[in-house]
């Protein structure tokens, strides 16, 4: 089995590879239920992003640690349980100090738990790596994820309510076109992204 | 630009029967061709082309034949057919041809010396024969005539298909005109082939109710008979469907059976004929002529004059086009078969399709020049569904041709591409011109094995 | 007056308020199982099933063990494994009891259990505060709805299959396009039956 | 205190019920599987070309597990991998031989033609009419039906023309020979002669037809030394397992038609 | 080599002959029936709905021509973007389905929108909704109906302001529709099928749309199926659910929809018998909108939706 040996360059390459190479949103396409929900405004996208990052990065690291205790068996139902403490925490604590988001978010908090980029790179990265690189990709993984959404929401919020952040930037007579942030929105938005970026990447491709 | 404004004509989705004037038309006879080539491995335009292997040659190069003069053998299977040479004259070759279905093939090409000398003539009555079913089956098959669901038990209603398909044909039209003596004891001969009574149905068209009296009077001679008008006009290809069904029920259960082609007349046990085989059948029976002659018509931009003719079995084309004041230079596009179901043709040396089997199409020559053979630029499939509403089989080919061309044939098959009829309306009517009945029979061959083709071909290039 | 409040929760369930085109839960098998109608079906049955049981399970579990005991903030984990016990439980059944069913919804069943559509609902069931018959029935209306939507869905690709996409928007894109139109033509629903 | 007492104890109460329901239900609904058909089928490289004869790598997988089939009939895995399912098979794999898709017509545009085509550009609809519109029956069409078949771009056309097939990057999966209406695309082992003709004509009729095709001189067959080069039914044959890669018969030829089939791509021929 | 003293003949697929009819023809009927209804509207509603046509169907050649230009050609040489639009084979902007589109979507609009919506309503329509999928004969939903649906979504404001007819005292008013759904209130039939009425640009007069279906009926470009079985199902709906049934059929923009939105070939299933239900599936949707949804109008949502069935039905009833 893969073990990535300890060196300071291989962590680099696992914090980066999650933001640009194997970007969870953008390139994997995983994790799309709560990027479409919560992507109405910058600061929703932000919750989101930070807390889902919080969860990969603690997550990622106990599972790193109790890999060799766990039977292979039971791993998946142990790495859940694991994920959902985790989520719980993260509930009460945006509970606690950032009410709004808290509220803004809803049921997606809870529903980090079975958000499939944290499941997959619980399956595929730190079940097999040590503990170090595992927080390196959690890191990596969680701020690519934090990136798109922000990308996502501020698409939405720009276009959709004119404002970013709560600021009015677009010029005056701007009418928002409500429909950005509605659902129908959030479909065409990360269609036309990820759009974009796979024809950039045919563009790139091509040239060489 | 062709198409691309719109007009205020209403468009048709069936063609109409463009070049009227050959309805009218009386056919002529043709004076013997110079040279005639008769196939010995002989092939039915059928789902797949298929071809016999075996045969037998009677005659040798350099001899002297007379017309009617039996000078080879098809066999296959079952079934075998005697081949009877058109005219008088010496056997120049034997050996391979080009046939017009497109492979070569065994022929005996015959040079005439213009005499047009009759052998012997062997009428049903003098040939010492029993009346029995065997015997007379035998009988037709020693004139040239195949009647090729063998020994009908089965069969419970025969149709007669007086409908005119192609659009600009007028053959089946003169001969019940001209001929109605002939097809009444035609067909009094071959309901001897059957057990019991059954029921026999001449399928007309509506813009023919001219015929409707000629064929009333048949009617009135003849037992269990009736004329059916019917709206839309059959296919010749739903013969070999409704053969088949007869035949070979392995096959048939890759057809998905147009039931709502003809509402009254499909019956489980029905089979179907052309009239000209009654006729063929009146010569050799009454008279002890084998089949040596067929009516086609010649029609075309490249022809002074569409004709209703009588020819010489194997006359090859380019004397047809001398006779009816065409150029052979002028010929850009030859087709056997007419403009919707035809056999594109790549030279003009080919001899007429030979109408033997009982189930085979009426033959009619295209000719068109290099205006007419313009070739339309194909867009894609905008689903109008213009296909499905013409459709005889009621099969949907848009969706078949999307699956073919995915490769998926099993779906296709499920869809009915078995009983696609290849009657070419679909390309008729088809806005974005696209070519449906060929890729359709492309996805045939493709769909029984990719060698199909391939093994029929006389080449066995495998 | 019952009755018609259950028929509006489960139309605005199925319809208006669409699990997959407007709460976008379940999306990732949305986008991955639609690719036939066959397998689009039996994701949609195995869906609602699961929901269905999960749904009744979950609002025991929420009712007598975690409200008595002012332990709501445990809903998540709780819920979470009472899923996959239960996604586990009812693929070892069907593996032994019907291998057909098993055959059709076998690589489907352990998608289930990371599908958030069937723990969305049972948080939605317990924060919303439905009793049981209409947590049953906002279950059920969410598993059709979500049946409803896959089986458009593949439909549709079904089709696209034939299509010219441009290389660009071939796969995932094209896929958000068509989910964008399909929540568009739903919008008509909007203030349905609510007066 | 009171609340992270209930806490744990409700979870555990709860991980215990399900662990054990779970366990139970193991017992009871056991169904045998076998594991090695899910680490073998991670092995191979889930292209699903068809190459080995199986419809997906799935399927040969499970036939790999029941000994049908030997490993080395995957044409895109590396040589470790086809090992590694070796020794999980528990036998010894031999390496492949690397095979590529080739052509086997070096005519196509050049051969003669007997009318002008004028419908669907397809090779598998062409043919339908007198096996395509050039007078030799094997020659290549050169619409590009393979062309379009191929998941790996190593074959391509130019216009109408013979396909181009890139041996770098073909992996012999045969989904263009399958295609091909005519039966003239091979796969052959690399780095071996082959013929680039497929036609039975000989001597002069072939001339007619075409004017660089094989005419059947023999030369080849009589210049091997291993006496590998045989004519059955008018197709000259080389046998591979006794080839040694000597090339004597590519010098012999005369009309440069025996061709050593290489990694490297081939070059562009004649176009339409 | 090629040019041989022989005569070489052509040889293609066997049927010869064709009843002349192309995608163009089919397209240049639709715009020629839709003159009437175009001519009336330009009466009642003034030069502002001749602008707002014209721009529609400008941006929607414009930009079909612009993107497939840019990523449909196979070899776009960007020194000569004239000349690689002339001479490649992949743009088909010249068949009318761009025009058929913007001309459609630009009856859907009130007349009294800012010019801009009808822009990003069509760029919409034909970049995502038709473009996206590869173009006329893949698009899954009917592009107009889809740039509409956008808008209506996006500016609900501006898409819901009416303008009064010529002959009425007041500038701004409600569609028969919206007065139906928020007082009740009935319009007469005969002012509905005149079109003295408020409502879109295209969709007030009856009889104008009429005239146009009837050309098409003529013409064999639509069928009788999905027109007939919607109208019909939208007419005994309404009477089961005891709603004024004329009214239901002649107001809003059930007589354009039915006749030029539902029958868009490309978006409805291909045999009879699925035409059929589909007519009666957007029946259905319709009048369950009308009288239960949020919305005045639901034809528009309706064909999306059947729209989305319709490879479904397709599948089934073939």
């Amino acid at each position: 089995m893969h073990v990535a040996p300890f060196n300071i360059m291989t962590l680099f390459n696992e914090f980066f590879k999650g933001i640009v190479k194997e970007n969870p949103t953008f390139r994997l396409v995983l994790g799309i239920c709560p990027t479409l929900a919560v992507t109405t405004s910058l600061d929703n996208g932000l919750g989101m992003g930070v807390a889902t990052t919080f969860v990969l990065v603690f997550s990622n690291m106990f599972i790193s640690i109790v890999r060799n205790i766990v039977p292979k068996k039971v791993r998946i139902p142990i790495f859940i349980v694991i994920i959902s403490t985790f989520v719980t925490t993260v509930e009460l604590i945006m509970a606690a100090y950032v009410p709004d988001i808290h509220e803004a978010l809803g049921i997606f908090i809870p529903l980090i738990v079975v958000n499939c980029i944290i499941m997959g790179r619980a399956e595929a990265f730190a079940s097999k790596a040590q503990v170090l690189p595992a927080v390196a990709d959690g890191l990596g993984m969680g701020i690519g994820f934090t990136m798109a959404v922000s990308i996502i929401s501020g698409v939405r919020e720009i276009i959709g309510s004119g404002t970013i952040l709560g600021y009015e930037i677009m010029f005056s007579g701007y009418s928002p076109a409500v429909i950005m942030i509605l659902p129908p929105g959030a479909f065409i938005t990360m269609g036309l992204i990820l759009c974009f970026f796979k024809y950039m990447g045919n563009l790139l491709g091509r040239k060489v | 630009m062709d198409g691309f404004w719109p007009t205020f004509t209403k468009r048709t989705l069936r063609p109409a029967n463009y070049m009227q004037e050959i309805a009218a038309m009386h056919t002529e006879g043709i004076e013997t061709p110079e040279k005639v080539v008769l196939f010995l491995q002989d092939f039915c335009q059928d789902f797949c082309v298929k071809s016999n292997d075996i045969y037998e040659v009677y005659v040798k190069e350099g001899e002297r034949v007379l017309t009617g003069q039996k000078i080879g053998l098809l066999l296959s299977d079952s079934k075998k057919l005697a081949v009877h040479s058109s005219i008088s004259g010496e056997v120049i070759t034997l050996g391979e041809a080009l046939h017009p279905l497109g492979w070569k093939a065994y022929a005996i090409t015959i040079k005439s010396d213009g005499k047009d000398e009759r052998a012997q003539l062997r009428p049903f009555e003098g040939s010492g024969l029993t009346s029995s079913k065997e015997d007379l089956l035998h009988f037709l098959s020693d004139m040239g005539i195949l009647i090729d669901y063998g020994l009908p038990e089965q069969v419970s209603t025969l149709l007669i298909n007086v409908t005119e398909f192609e659009p600009c044909f007028s053959s089946k039209e003169r001969l019940v005109v001209e001929e109605q003596e002939k097809l009444a004891k035609g067909l009094e001969v071959f309901l001897k082939l059957f057990d019991s009574a059954i029921n026999t149905i001449f399928l007309l068209e509506k813009r023919h109710q001219h015929l409707f009296s000629n064929l009333r009077q048949i009617c009135s001679v003849i037992k269990n008979t009736d004329v059916q008008v019917v709206r839309r006009p059959y296919p010749v290809t739903l013969q070999s469907l409704l053969r088949e069904r007869i035949t070979d029920g392995k096959k048939t259960a890759m057809i998905k059976w147009p039931n709502a082609v003809m509402p009254n007349a499909v019956m489980p046990n029905a089979v179907m004929i052309e009239p000209s085989v009654l006729v063929s059948i009146y010569d050799a029976y009454y008279k002890g002529e084998p089949f040596i002659r067929q009516l086609i018509s010649v029609v075309g931009s490249a022809v002074k004059k569409p004709l209703n003719l009588w020819i010489r079995c194997g006359t090859t084309v380019d004397y047809i086009v001398d006779r009816c004041g065409g150029k052979t230079t002028n010929v850009k596009r030859l087709t056997m078969g007419g403009p919707l179901m035809g056999v594109p043709q790549h030279t003009v040396d080919v001899p007429v399709l030979k109408r033997a089997n009982g189930i085979s199409i009426d033959v009619a020559v295209l000719f068109d020049d290099e205006r007419k053979s313009r070739v339309y630029k194909p867009t894609q499939c905008i689903r109008c569904g213009k296909c499905v509403d013409v459709c005889p089989a009621k099969i949907t080919p848009n969706a078949i041709v999307d699956l073919i061309q995915d490769r998926r044939y099993e779906e296709a098959i499920r869809l009915g591409l078995f009983s696609c009829l290849e009657c070419g309306l679909c390309y008729y009517v088809c806005p974005s011109i696209l070519p449906l009945m060929e890729l359709m029979k492309m996805g045939k061959y493709r769909a029984v094995g990719k060698h199909t083709l391939l093994t029929y071909n006389y080449y066995k290039m495998l | 007056m019952e009755k018609a409040n259950l028929l509006a929760i489960f139309i605005a369930v199925m319809i208006t308020n669409n699990v997959i085109l407007s709460q976008f839960l379940g999306l990732c098998a949305y986008f991955g199982v639609s690719d036939s109608l066959r397998s689009a079906f039996s994701m949609g049955i195995t869906v609602t099933f699961v929901i269905v049981i999960a749904s009744a399970v979950s609002w025991f579990l929420d009712y007598y063990l975690l409200i008595p005991y002012h332990m709501e903030f445990l809903k998540t984990i709780v819920f979470i494994l009472v899923i996959a016990t239960l996604v586990q439980l009812i693929e070892m059944f069907i593996a032994k009891n019907i291998p057909l069913l098993q055959r059709m919804l076998g690589i489907y069943l352990p998608l289930v259990t990371t599908n958030c559509a069937v723990l969305g609902i049972t948080l939605v069931n317990s924060n919303e505060g439905f009793n049981f018959i209409e947590s049953l029935v906002n279950g059920l209306g969410a598993g059709l709805g979500y049946m409803l939507a896959i089986c458009l869905m593949a439909g549709i690709r079904g089709r696209l299959m034939f299509a010219k996409v441009p290389r660009a928007m071939q796969g995932m894109p094209i896929n958000f396009l068509i989910g964008a139109m399909m929540a568009l033509a739903f919008f008509g629903f909007q203030g349905f039956l609510i007066k | 205190m009171w609340t992270v007492l209930v806490g744990t104890l409700i979870l555990c109460g709860c991980g215990i019920v399900a662990g054990v329901t779970l366990v139970g239900a193991a017992r009871v609904f056991a169904v045998k599987t076998d594991e090695r058909v899910e680490t073998i089928e991670a092995l191979l490289p889930g292209a699903n070309c068809g190459g080995c004869g199986n419809p997906s790598c799935y399927n040969y997988a499970v036939k790999l597990v029941s000994g049908e089939v030997e490993p080395n009939r995957c044409v895109l895995s590396k040589q470790e991998s086809l090992q590694a399912i070796g020794d999980i098979l528990g036998i010894k794999v031999e390496a492949a031989l690397r095979r590529a898709a080739s052509v086997c017509c070096l005519g196509g545009m050049v051969a003669a033609k007997q009318y002008e085509y004028a419908g669907m550009p397809s090779c598998r609809v062409a043919v339908l009419y007198t096996l395509g519109d050039r007078q030799c029956q094997w020659s290549c069409l050169g619409f590009g039906d393979c062309s379009k078949m191929c998941k790996f771009d190593a074959i391509y056309n130019k216009g109408r023309s013979i396909p181009f097939i890139d041996a770098d990057k073909c992996t012999g999966c045969g989904a263009c020979a399958a295609v091909c209406p005519k039966d003239l695309i091979k796969i052959l082992p690399v780095g071996f002669p082959y013929v680039v003709c497929s036609t039975k004509e000989r001597g002069k009729a072939v001339s007619k037809e075409c004017p660089i095709g094989c005419i059947h001189c023999l030369k080849c067959v009589k210049g091997c030394p291993e006496g590998a080069i045989k004519e059955i039914g008018g197709i000259i044959k080389i046998e591979y397992s006794k080839c040694i890669q000597c090339y004597k018969c590519v010098e012999e030829c005369p009309r440069k038609i025996l061709k050593v089939l290489s990694t490297v791509r081939q070059e562009e021929g004649a176009t339409a | 080599m090629e040019r041989q003293s022989r005569n070489l003949l052509i040889t293609s697929s066997p049927p010869y002959i064709k009843n002349g009819e192309t995608v163009h023809c089919l397209m240049f009927d639709v715009i020629i029936s839709l003159v009437p209804a175009a001519l009336f509207s330009i009466y009642v509603f003034g030069v502002r709905s001749l602008w707002i046509i014209f721009i529609s169907s400008m941006t929607a050649v414009i930009t079909e021509g612009v993107l497939q230009l840019l990523f449909f050609t196979k070899e776009f040489n960007y020194k000569t973007p004239i000349l690689s639009f002339i001479k490649s084979e992949d743009i088909t902007v010249t068949d009318g389905s761009a025009l058929v589109t913007g001309l459609l979507l630009a009856f859907t609009l009130p007349p009294t929108v800012p010019y801009w919506i009808p822009i990003v309503g069509t760029v919409v329509a034909i970049a995502l909704g038709k473009l996206a999928f590869g173009g006329l004969g893949y698009n899954i939903f009917n592009p107009a109906l889809l740039g509409r649906a956008f808008l209506l979504a996006a500016w609900p404001v501006y898409m819901t302001t009416w303008l009064a007819t010529i002959n009425a005292d007041v500038v701004t008013t409600a569609t028969p529709l919206s007065m139906m759904k928020e007082d009740g209130q009935l319009t007469p039939i005969i002012n509905l099928i005149v079109g003295n009425v408020s409502g879109s640009i295209g969709e007030t007069s009856v009889v104008a749309l009429l005239l146009g279906a009837a050309y098409l009926f003529y013409k064999r470009t639509i069928t009788w199926h999905i027109p007939v079985s919607y109208i019909v199902t939208v007419f005994v709906f309404s009477l089961v659910l005891g709603m004024p049934a004329f009214f239901h059929v002649f107001s809003g923009g059930l007589i354009l929809g039915a006749f030029y939105m539902a029958t868009d070939v490309v978006t409805s299933p291909c045999t009879p018998k699925g035409r059929i239900i589909f007519g009666c599936g957007a029946g259905i949707i319709t009048i369950l909108i009308r009288k239960y949804g949020g919305y005045p109008e639901g034809v528009c949502y309706a064909i999306l939706i059947m729209n989305a069935v319709a490879p479904l039905i397709d599948r089934i009833k073939r």
